[in-house]
């Protein structure tokens, strides 16, 4: 199954009550295969597509404030439209799931993957102190794990969660083994506009706060629940670091291939570790900050122009050197290259 | 010969807008001189002439008035 | 085993789902398989193609700038490719859809008439699945059987009485596939 | 003798319980405390109100959900009526409702409005046309009329360069997903009870599954227009009212 | 004069040739005075009111691309709607000047002063690799004198620069002093669609490339770029560094509180050091990095939950604690805890 | 014999030089060409290359400006009109326009429509409808016909979930500030020729002042479609011009 | 010399301009002011105020939590104000908007019938200027010459023939504003 | 009678999609076996009937057919 094929297919499993979409290059694939199986019959899953991507993430808020699972998909540009709506979801804490395939930018750029909305997924693209948990798949299989796993989480902290996809793993098919048909929700939550039942007072969704002093109180709310998600959902894999003397890093499809080229290292006698951020936020900043002492050098591999590198940084605070490789705008490294990028940065720089 | 109304005024949510004054078939409203503690200057019974139209209830936007009218 | 294979030509001679079939045969071998397109329809004309993996490993990249096997179907696809093939590797050209010959010597290069053949067989469709006969004689990676049940996950059910047809083109393939270079062959089991 | 009237018995006007006793911080003789009431007290008559989600995006009346006693969702400037398909569509049985000022409606939400009443939402869209951006500090809209002031036209709405003002109701009435869309008032008492019937109806209509029900309430923004209420209503009248005509605009055969 | 009222009055001093906004406290009045000022006698600036903020960014990538003086303004998620056309405009290397008058959020939030867009503005908001020029100013004089300032490296670098004031700065009243009425543009840029000459080809403005090599190479020279205005444009303010043992770092409105602070702390004997970056991008990266070394800890102070402190850290690298302190959500810290928070996380830290 | 007509003296029709000579990316058969000839025919023939912008968003025809022989700006999905209002702001004795596809003008644009078209741009706006996405694959377009079979309705477009087919050109009509509102086609000689006509008058117009003209061009999309070009423009004729009849709308007094 | 102000009432009492007023009065004297509103037609309703420093040194803060002067025209706002008053500073309040008196008796306590007087004067527009006066009477940090300056500054030029009034006003209000307690002067140039 | 015509087709840039033959009031035109280097089966003169009408051309979206027609 094509990834994002497979993702559409995890949302129907996962016991998606609403998708509003729109289509763009590279993820059309996960409405049109919502659309072709037609979920309104195996599950009763709403379809809809909206008439831009600002629609659909509000389309979103409106069905995650019912305590529905709600997602919409898309690509960076319309994931830059989404930013409003993204800051209001936070706000407002409600659960959704969030997918960008992310393709090469600035602007309209090509259709090619990359991974240069790091920045835009962690720090808050959006306006406001807020965070989304943003989980980067590496395999087919992950990209369809994930769905489930960004509902639980979302429902669990009533946050948004994003699955940082991109061109390559939602296009590329492998093997995936998907997870059996989960009910839909079905429990009225206290926090979501299901009509004011007589006894309770009404609900309001909402993100406005008139006094300054309240917004504060919501900030600090908010901080204290990212600090539980870091505390708790951390996620990474690592490859041969407990004797390794370098960190290759690296996350989503770009792992994969740097995970070659760390065989290719491996081979040429560098004792070479791979770490893996499954979750960027949280961040594994522990996991790079306890590894860190070990390393002559740290090598962060990505498609982009450096981004999850300053979170490499921050977490390493100094203890070794850390540097960046990418390709960017579409294209996407090579093994070789990488292990030449790293000859050249770690062991000769 | 209509029939007899009254009216009672929640003064603290009046804003003193004279909307209620202008629907009164009978001139039975006035803005007073004391303001609330809001600042408003609140609207105020001057008569009774009241005949229970409501109608004065009914447009006014902070849903101060009640209305009651003898039953026939 | 690992076999890396990039499939390249016009868009409409069925250039992606050959890299599928080739895959869900993998798969129905119980191999690891990689299937990757040139995507995008917002990228109108020019040629597409896709990288297929077929493994006994774990797959790292799905996506390689250098092949064990390039089947290129028009001649800028062979501009393109015939440099990214693996010394010791594979090159099949189609001979109707490219205008000059392959220039490397250090690689095995095969032609195959698919097109011709395929009019013979009076229906263009399995022009593909020609090739896909071809390769698999030259690289036996799947068994036959495997590609016909890979097949089957990929045409609509609607088709599947066309499968016989497929199968023969497959036969076909194996018969008219030309070798016309011989370099060292490079063991597909490395 | 008068106080023995102010009895139970007698009561023939009092706030309904739809609305609850928050004081509303709407400038004085604003009509958006006489519009929610009106659509509280048709919720109340109908009997709908554990049924009923709501909807205010940002404008003055973005703490509706302050004082209506139902459910209900703050949103985005604009994009109201995608929140409420958002809702309406994982509750195809509820009433859901949006109530959105002419800023929103007519300017930044254009498309979310016009795709709603296309696809026909099963919705109530509650538009208030006062003609000018309230909460902001009365900027011109998007409905705002030739020649009329506002803090952003401030010699007045010049056509030639700012544009036309939008009749954006008889537009989404061309609309074949739209059933029932008509403008009113709540001006006098007379206009308001007008404007109840309309929002019950609109209501009750929901349940046929028929499409879209837009109600456009022309109103008064006295702080916007720098007049005392009792004035701009009388504005409203002369000015408002020959260009944005109260009546229905597409009625069910 | 308002900060916001000062800085339109600037745009038209500065040559401004076409202004288009939305309204969105609290920066409304700076259309207002515009619309009052008519510039368009006064200049032949053009000011609309577009339909929305999505509307405005793409009639400044319109006017820009014809290489005019193009600016917008909004607050913080008027902001983020234009992530998108900022992506956009970056992307198609377009010179134009952005303001955000930031307040509270995420989402609607409220409208009170904050500086919780900082990630935005200097990560990248939008999709794809790309900076914008983002200049702080401090006083209602630097809102002025940026407007001017933020033209200049727009055209000079053709690179879209943001002014991050927030409702501090832009609504208060202080001495100020104008420059004097600039001419506007005459040039006809050859980068600018302008109609196309005869014995010229035509120009298009464009952010998009079909093959991903090429998008590289725009990406390189993005790149570049940022390197170069890394290498000549930063600025920044500092005071009594020379003999501090300890420094406080903000920006913006927050520094001038944060000043207080320190003449608190020096009061009390404490060697306090001030460093407020002028430009958050490019950022002092080398100035902290320098300071670093003499301190004994490092208290950034923001009006958000932690943002510019990642970036100090980054500039840091380990040589000394950074901490962070913030009010956020429209409350605005006053210079005595500020001083607390110094003795607390850096003195008894 | 027939040799010697191939002379300059007897050309009676060559390509403009208002396009270059790349080879379009188009599909064959794909009435985008056809159109970008008829806009480089007018607009050559008006004299006005070098006073001419134009601004092309994504979809199918994003390569617009790789094409036609004038300025052009690329522009984001749905934002041409207000990319196009500042280029015509800044440059009012330019011929500035856009050359939309329906997805951008009558989906994610329609805000961006309507109020450049409520403020009377001076602009032309060219509305490629063909219903359906081009670009990114045939998806359903706010345009595709009841029934009508596209990836995102793969059982047909069914009104009641997925909404009506929008006219927008029948809505731009209605604002006063459109001044010059027509639909053509391209799919057979006469029709182009008349498109042609079409084009030259709404860029001529410009010149007036008098507000936005908008020129709708059904066309087909065999890609999208599944069908050959012919097929399509057979299709088309029977489906696409019942519900968006060609024609003039609303044409200056 | 630093003198900072907050002036707190009802929206629509004047209060935002008092502020200006007296911040462009300190122009005209030639020192550095700040005015900073509680801002936001956003927020309907409730208190309005203004923060006004004037200084003879560049100001850091124009938002403070603790103030010389508090000037507050309606209940709220002295519940609000009245302990953000510094000790040894001034809390003047408008007597016919207030319903109870101040507590703190570490400050200097003033009350003013502004509305009253300005009922008096025929014209309640005046009251805020009463206000002012009363305000300069206890603090003469500007010269009245200045802040009629000032006041020509914010009123638009339409206006202009109401100066004398206003200027009348400002001196009846130095006339009526009341002491009421009195606690240690701060030095006003301190 | 109709004037004679001629045309000339472009053939690289043809892509083969029989608009043009469908326009041609008389049948000149077919599609040909042979592809470009596009792999476009191009559009190709069969006969000498033109009369240099320029339907072909009008229609023609890739802009490949120049029309000559003789002169009166
Ligand atoms: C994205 C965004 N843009 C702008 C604003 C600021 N804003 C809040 S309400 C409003 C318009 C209010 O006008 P209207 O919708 O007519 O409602 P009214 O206040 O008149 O009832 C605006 C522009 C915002 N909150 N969000
Ligand atoms: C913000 C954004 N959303 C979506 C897309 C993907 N996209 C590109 S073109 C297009 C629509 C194309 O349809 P249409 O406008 O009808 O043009 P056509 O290709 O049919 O000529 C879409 C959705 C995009 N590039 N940007
Ligand atoms: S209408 Fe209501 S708020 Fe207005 S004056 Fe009358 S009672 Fe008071
Ligand atoms: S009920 Fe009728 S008569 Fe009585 S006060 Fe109200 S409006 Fe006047
Ligand atoms: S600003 Fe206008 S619309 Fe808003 S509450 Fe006041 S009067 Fe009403
Ligand atoms: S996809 Fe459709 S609209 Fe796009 S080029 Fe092909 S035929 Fe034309
Ligand atoms: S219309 Fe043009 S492209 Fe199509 S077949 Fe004819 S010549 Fe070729
Ligand atoms: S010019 Fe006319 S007659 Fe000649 S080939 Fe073309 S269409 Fe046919
Ligand atoms: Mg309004
Ligand atoms: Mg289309």
């Amino acid at each position: 199954m094509k990834g994002n094929e497979a993702m559409a297919e995890a949302a129907i499993r996962a016991g998606c009550d609403a998708y509003f979409g729109y289509p763009i290059t590279p993820q059309s694939e996960i409405i049109e295969y919502l659309m072709h199986e037609n979920p309104a019959e195996r599950t009763g899953m709403v379809v809809l597509q909206a008439e831009s991507e600002i629609a659909a993430i509000n389309m979103v808020y409106g069905a995650a404030g019912c305590g529905k699972r709600a997602m919409t998909t898309s690509s960076s540009p319309g994931i830059s439209l989404k930013q409003e709506g993204l800051s209001y979801i936070a706000g407002a804490e409600l659960p959704c799931l969030i997918v960008n395939v992310v393709r090469g930018g600035p602007g309209l750029g090509t259709i090619q993957p990359s991974q240069s909305d790091y920045f835009q997924a962690v720090k808050g693209g959006g306006h406001g102190d807020y965070k989304l948990i943003v989980l980067a798949p590496a395999t087919v299989q992950e990209s369809v794990d994930y769905v489930k796993l960004g509902f639980d989480l979302a429902f669990k902290y009533r946050n948004p969660v994003m699955i940082l996809s991109d061109g390559i793993i939602g296009q590329m098919m492998e093997k995936v083994e998907l997870f059996e048909q989960q009910p839909l929700l079905t429990e009225e939550f206290e926090w979501a506009t299901v009509g004011k039942k007589p006894g309770r007072s009404s609900v309001f969704v909402t993100s406005l706060q008139l006094k300054p002093e309240e917004q504060e109180n919501v900030n600090h709310r908010l901080q204290a629940k990212y600090r539980e998600i870091e505390k708790h959902e951390v996620r990474y894999e690592s490859f041969l670091c407990d004797d390794a003397e370098y960190l290759l890093t690296a996350f989503g499809s770009c792992a994969r291939i740097t995970k070659k080229a760390q065989e290719i290292a491996r081979e040429k006698g560098y004792k070479v570790g791979l770490l893996r951020p499954q979750t960027l936020y949280p961040f594994p900043t522990v996991a790079f900050n306890k590894l860190a002492g070990q390393m002559k050098g740290i090598l962060t591999v990505e498609m982009n122009a450096g981004q999850m590198v300053e979170d490499v940084r921050l977490a390493v605070n100094g203890q070794t050197r850390v540097e960046h490789f990418g390709r960017f705008g579409g294209m996407i490294p090579d093994p070789e290259e990488i292990f030449q990028a790293f000859e050249q940065k770690i062991i000769g720089g | 010969m209509a029939r007899k109304g009254d009216i009672v005024i929640d003064i603290e949510r009046c804003k003193g807008c004279e909307v209620c004054l202008e629907a009164c078939p009978n001139q039975v409203l006035a803005i007073s001189n004391a303001v609330n503690s809001k600042g408003y200057h609140y609207a105020v019974k001057v008569n009774s002439n009241c005949i229970g139209c409501a109608n004065c209830a009914v447009v006014c936007p902070d849903a101060v008035i009640t209305v009651y009218r003898e039953k026939k | 085993m690992t076999e890396e294979i990039i499939i390249a030509g016009f868009g409409g001679q069925g250039v992606l789902s050959m890299g599928q079939i080739l895959c869900y045969g993998g798969v129905m071998q119980n191999l690891e398989v990689s299937w990757m397109p040139s995507y995008g329809p917002e990228m109108r004309g020019g040629t597409a193609n896709c990288t297929a993996i077929i493994s006994d490993q774990l797959i790292s990249s799905p996506v390689l700038s250098t092949f064990d096997t390039a089947i290129v179907l028009n001649q800028p696809s062979m501009d393109k490719f015939e440099n990214t093939v693996k010394p010791g590797g594979l090159l099949i050209y189609e001979e109707n859809g490219t205008t000059r010959k392959p220039q490397r010597t250090d690689i095995n290069i095969c032609a195959i008439s698919a097109f011709e053949e395929s009019v013979k067989m009076k229906n263009t469709k399995v022009f593909n699945m020609i090739i896909i006969g071809g390769f698999l004689k030259m690289k036996p990676v799947i068994d036959l059987e495997n590609v016909i049940k890979g097949l089957k996950k990929v045409l609509p059910d609607r088709y599947h009485n066309l499968i016989p047809l497929n199968e023969e083109a497959i036969r076909k393939g194996m018969e008219i596939i030309k070798p016309e270079h011989v370099a060292l062959i490079r063991d597909i089991h490395s | 003798m008068a106080d023995s009237l102010i009895d139970p018995g007698n009561l023939v006007y009092k706030r309904t319980d739809v609305l609850n006793d928050r004081i509303m911080h709407y400038c004085p003789g604003c009509g958006h405390g006489t519009a929610h009431r009106m659509l509280a007290e048709a919720i109340d008559e109908l009997g709908i109100q554990s049924e009923t989600i709501g909807v205010a995006p940002v404008g003055c009346s973005v703490l509706a959900y302050y004082y209506l006693n139902v459910d209900m969702s703050e949103a985005a400037h604009g994009r109201a009526p995608a929140v409420a398909t958002g809702i309406k569509r994982v509750f195809p049985e509820k009433y859901v409702f949006t109530y959105q000022g002419d800023g929103d409606l007519a300017a930044i939400g254009t498309a979310e409005t016009i795709h709603a009443c296309n696809r026909g939402e099963n919705i109530l869209i509650v538009f208030i046309n006062n003609g000018i951006y309230g909460m902001t500090g009365g900027q011109m809209a998007p409905t705002t009329l030739e020649g009329m002031k506002s803090s952003t036209s401030p010699r007045g709405r010049d056509i030639s360069s700012m544009g036309n003002p939008l009749k954006m109701t008889e537009l989404v009435a061309q609309l074949p997903g739209t059933y029932f869309v008509t403008r009113h008032s709540v001006h006098t008492p007379a206009n308001v009870r007008k404007t109840k019937r309309a929002l019950k109806k609109a209501l009750e209509y929901q349940k046929l599954n028929k499409g879209t029900c837009f109600v456009e309430i022309v109103a008064n923004c006295p702080s916007g227009w720098k007049m005392t209420p009792v004035q701009s209503n009388k504005w409203m009248e002369q000015n408002m009212f020959p260009f944005y005509p109260l009546g229905d605009i597409k009625v069910p055969e």
